[in-house]
């Protein structure tokens, strides 16, 4: 699979309610290897290609942009792995159960 | 001693450099139609510019990335490649019109046709940035440049009332202009986007690339900026004063390169047309020189392929085969007998309209602590670019209505 | 306004989020010279359909070149995976994304490599250093 | 790719709103009206003929050398003939009709003049020849102008 094919499913809870788009796929790297484990998908409302990011970076300037990008970004969550139970091409379903996590980057 | 040269060097170049055949018309067309009504705009332009300049020459020396794969990292593929297009095109129409004002200010000098030297212009254009090194380059027609002093030295020679020109920069247009509001907001923008213009960015942030600009440049390349910009700026401004002097009272208002150098002729006869036509040669040919690098860098940091004149052109093949590209369209257009001027008119315009897709990701980044560690934008600079970013979104705007409403200023 | 989400568990390594950091960058060369852009990723172990429990899905490559146009104007992505360069020789991960090869040997470099040896090389000139 | 119908249309949707507000405001601005045009191509063969004098007298003075002002007058040629072009494809009638015929003469005065310009300059005639021309040159670019005064107080 390529990573634009991920992007922008539609993300479905168990009942089919739709919980919003994939907006990125989030990695782990391992400093020595540099191998990158797939963590989880960041769940958002719309699909934004411009200056996305800025609900998870911590960057407050210029004030006026940073909070409008970020508000254009609000309600989005991250999902992890584990709480995916199939990947199809017309969506990702999720489990009966699962969480939201802050989509904040560490 | 060195260091002080190097100073004047940069600082002369910048002067030298800052003009092009979009400021000579512009400024001309509009000192001949509203007098120097419109003053204000170039003061208005220059401090824009020299923010953006200034700002993407920090984002190139810090985080080592030139404008385009900025935008094209920041706006993602799909917007960055629509960015591109829309940039490509412009910087290529501003290119054909520089080649064009080469052609022109040589036809001037030597009275033959310049269909006859067109192709000689691509081609000397083509050379130089094939075998001249960047320095060189930028320093010789950068001082060439200096040579449209003689427009300042013009103004005092020409004796003005100064009590009316004095009034028309407090916008009390003359009595012999009977412009309508729609024409002069119309060349407002015009004006704003001859002096900020997109390339001058690509070209000063990839320029920094080229001669390995490390943060320990930046005070160098501040002074250049923060004082050879606005001195540029005033040579505009005289340009805009002897049109204003000479050819307004007699109505003339200015459609052709020509007319631009006759208040020089008048306030000092033959000697100092000689040296406006070396200045007008060396402000277009840098120009086009700048325009032709910018074509080539645009399209080369979009889709990550190398580029530089630092690199053997065999290593940057497609980067030169963009630039040799862009010349033969350029020249193509030039040949069907499409007048550079009109075509100078238009690109300043479209300048304006695509400076936001340009300024935007640059601001946006500047402050991006993952591409500039602790060298974000002070609280004052972004201040300012929030402030110019709502000038250049309004002129961005307001720009095709207007160039309906005036039929492009006629 | 809810209640804040509550941060995910912490795992070793550096967090990167693809489109974020990793789409669209520049990718450089061992020896610093330009190569391509990151068009696109290959993730490895990620099928379409159920998801067993047990797999760890990596990148396994960076593609680029073809897949730039379906990614532009739509469409299906080209079959064959031209402009493959394979995650193992990634050497570093920053704003830019370095190899630790160099990349005159990489199939997205072919069309470089025969314009500078067959048309700009050809030129006098072409091959001389700057200075 | 469900989407896509529903965002082509608003796509075609927004062109031809856009569209729509360009003919409006073409439609509002009275550069577009034909006596707007007359004055327009008036205004504009004053400016070159007057243009042309002021090169002569810059000549006849040595203030320009030969060649720029052979380009001043050659650019000042071909934008009259671009004027006279569009004066005489412009459709108007009547009183408009009767206003073009007269700029057209000046304007045609003009383009003889610039013939006597252009040869003046290549030829060094005396500077009693070139003043007259300079004087001629001005009084067409006067005439053009009060026309196109005209034309703007009535349209």
């Amino acid at each position: 699979m390529i990573l634009t094919e991920l992007l922008a499913l539609p993300v479905l809870d168990a009942a089919g309610t739709r919980l919003g788009i994939v907006t990125d796929v989030r990695f782990a790297v391992d400093p020595d290897s540099l191998e990158a484990t797939l963590q989880g998908f960041l769940i958002g409302r719309r699909d934004h290609s411009v200056f996305l990011g800025y609900e998870r970076k911590s960057e407050t300037a210029p004030a006026l942009i940073a909070r409008f990008l970020r508000w254009r970004e609000r309600g989005t969550f991250l999902i992890l792995l584990d709480d995916v139970r199939s990947i199809e091409p017309d969506g990702v379903r999720l489990r009966e159960t699962y969480t939201r996590y802050s989509p904040a980057l560490p | 001693m060195k260091a002080v040269l190097g100073l004047a060097l940069g600082v002369l170049t910048a002067i030298g450099g800052f003009v092009d055949i979009g400021d000579l018309v512009t400024s001309s067309v509009v000192g001949s139609r509203f007098g120097l009504t419109l003053v204000w705009v170039i003061v208005v332009g220059v401090v824009g510019i020299c923010l953006f300049a200034q700002m993407s020459g920090r984002v190139a020396a810090v985080s080592g990335r030139a404008t385009f794969e900025i935008i094209r990292e920041r706006l993602g593929a799909r917007v960055g490649f629509a960015n591109l297009a829309a940039s490509f095109l412009i910087n290529l129409m501003t290119l054909t019109a520089e080649v064009g004002g080469i052609a022109l200010s040589l036809q001037l000098a030597s009275g033959l046709q310049p269909v006859l030297w067109i192709p000689v212009a691509a081609i000397a254009v083509w050379l130089v940035i094939w075998r001249v090194k960047f320095s060189v380059l930028e320093n010789v027609t950068g001082l060439l440049g200096l040579a449209l002093v003689v427009f300042a030295v013009a103004v005092f020679l020409l004796h003005p009332d100064w009590a009316a020109l004095g009034s028309q920069l407090a916008l009390r247009p003359p009595p012999q202009s009977s412009e309508s509001a729609v024409t002069y907001w119309y060349f407002a923008i015009a004006l704003f986007g001859s002096a900020m213009t997109p390339y001058e960015v690509f070209f000063f942030s990839s320029g920094a690339i080229e001669e390995h600009w490390t943060p320990k440049d930046l005070g160098q390349s501040r002074v250049n900026v923060l004082v050879g910009f606005p001195l540029g700026g005033l040579l505009s401004i005289s340009i805009a004063v002897t049109a204003a002097v000479v050819l307004l009272p007699q109505m003339i208002a200015v459609t052709s390169l020509s007319q631009v150098l006759l208040p020089v002729a008048q306030a000092g006869g033959t000697i100092a047309v000689i040296i406006a036509l070396l200045g007008f040669v060396a402000a277009t040919f840098g120009a086009a020189l700048e325009t032709t690098l910018s074509s080539g860098y645009s399209l080369a940091q979009y889709f990550g392929w190398s580029w530089g004149k630092f690199r053997r052109p065999a290593q940057a093949a497609r980067f030169h085969l963009t630039m040799i590209i862009g010349l033969l369209i350029g020249l193509g257009v030039l040949l069907t007998g499409a007048d550079p001027v009109q075509i100078t008119e238009y690109s300043v315009v479209f300048s304006a309209i695509a400076l936001p897709l340009t300024y935007l990701p640059i601001l946006i980044v500047a402050n991006d602590h993952e591409y500039m560690g602790d060298r974000v934008n002070g609280r004052l600079t972004n201040l300012l670019g929030l402030v110019f970013l709502v000038i250049i979104l309004i002129a961005s705007i307001a720009a095709i209505p207007l160039m309906i409403l005036s039929a492009a200023g006629s | 306004m809810t209640a804040p989400l509550p941060r995910p568990p912490r795992v070793p390594g550096r967090i990167l989020d693809a489109r974020l950091h990793l789409l669209d960058r520049q990718v450089l060369d061992v020896d610093g010279e330009p190569v391509t852009t990151v068009d696109d990723l290959e993730l490895g172990d990620l099928q379409f359909g159920e998801r067993p429990r047990s797999a760890a899905p990596t990148i396994t490559a960076l593609i680029s070149g073809p897949i730039l146009t379906t990614r532009l104007f739509g469409g299906r992505a080209p079959r064959g995976r031209l402009g493959r360069i394979g995650w193992e020789v990634v050497a570093g991960i920053d704003i830019v994304l370095t190899l630790g090869i160099p990349g005159g040997g990489l199939e997205v470099s072919w069309f470089e490599g025969w314009l500078g040896e067959h048309v700009i090389g050809r030129i006098p000139g072409g091959r001389h250093d700057p200075d | 790719m469900i989407r896509a119908p529903r965002s082509v249309r608003r796509r075609w949707l927004a062109c031809g709103l856009v569209a729509a507000a360009c003919f409006a405001t073409a439609g509002c601005s009275p550069v577009y009206s034909p006596s707007g045009q007359l004055a327009q191509s008036a205004s504009d063969a004053s400016a070159q003929t007057q243009t042309a004098a002021l090169t002569l007298h810059l000549v006849a003075t040595q203030q320009l050398p030969a060649p720029a002002a052979q380009t001043a007058l050659s650019d000042a040629t071909d934008k009259l003939a671009q004027d006279a072009s569009a004066l005489t494809s412009a459709d108007v009638s009547g009183h408009l009709a009767a206003a073009r015929g007269r700029i057209l003469s000046r304007l045609r005065t003009g383009q003889d003049l610039l013939i006597q310009a252009r040869a003046l300059v290549g030829g060094q005639a005396g500077p009693g020849a070139t003043d007259a021309v300079v004087q001629r040159l001005q009084a067409t670019a006067k005439a053009l102008t009060a026309l196109e005064k005209q034309l703007q107080a009535s349209g």
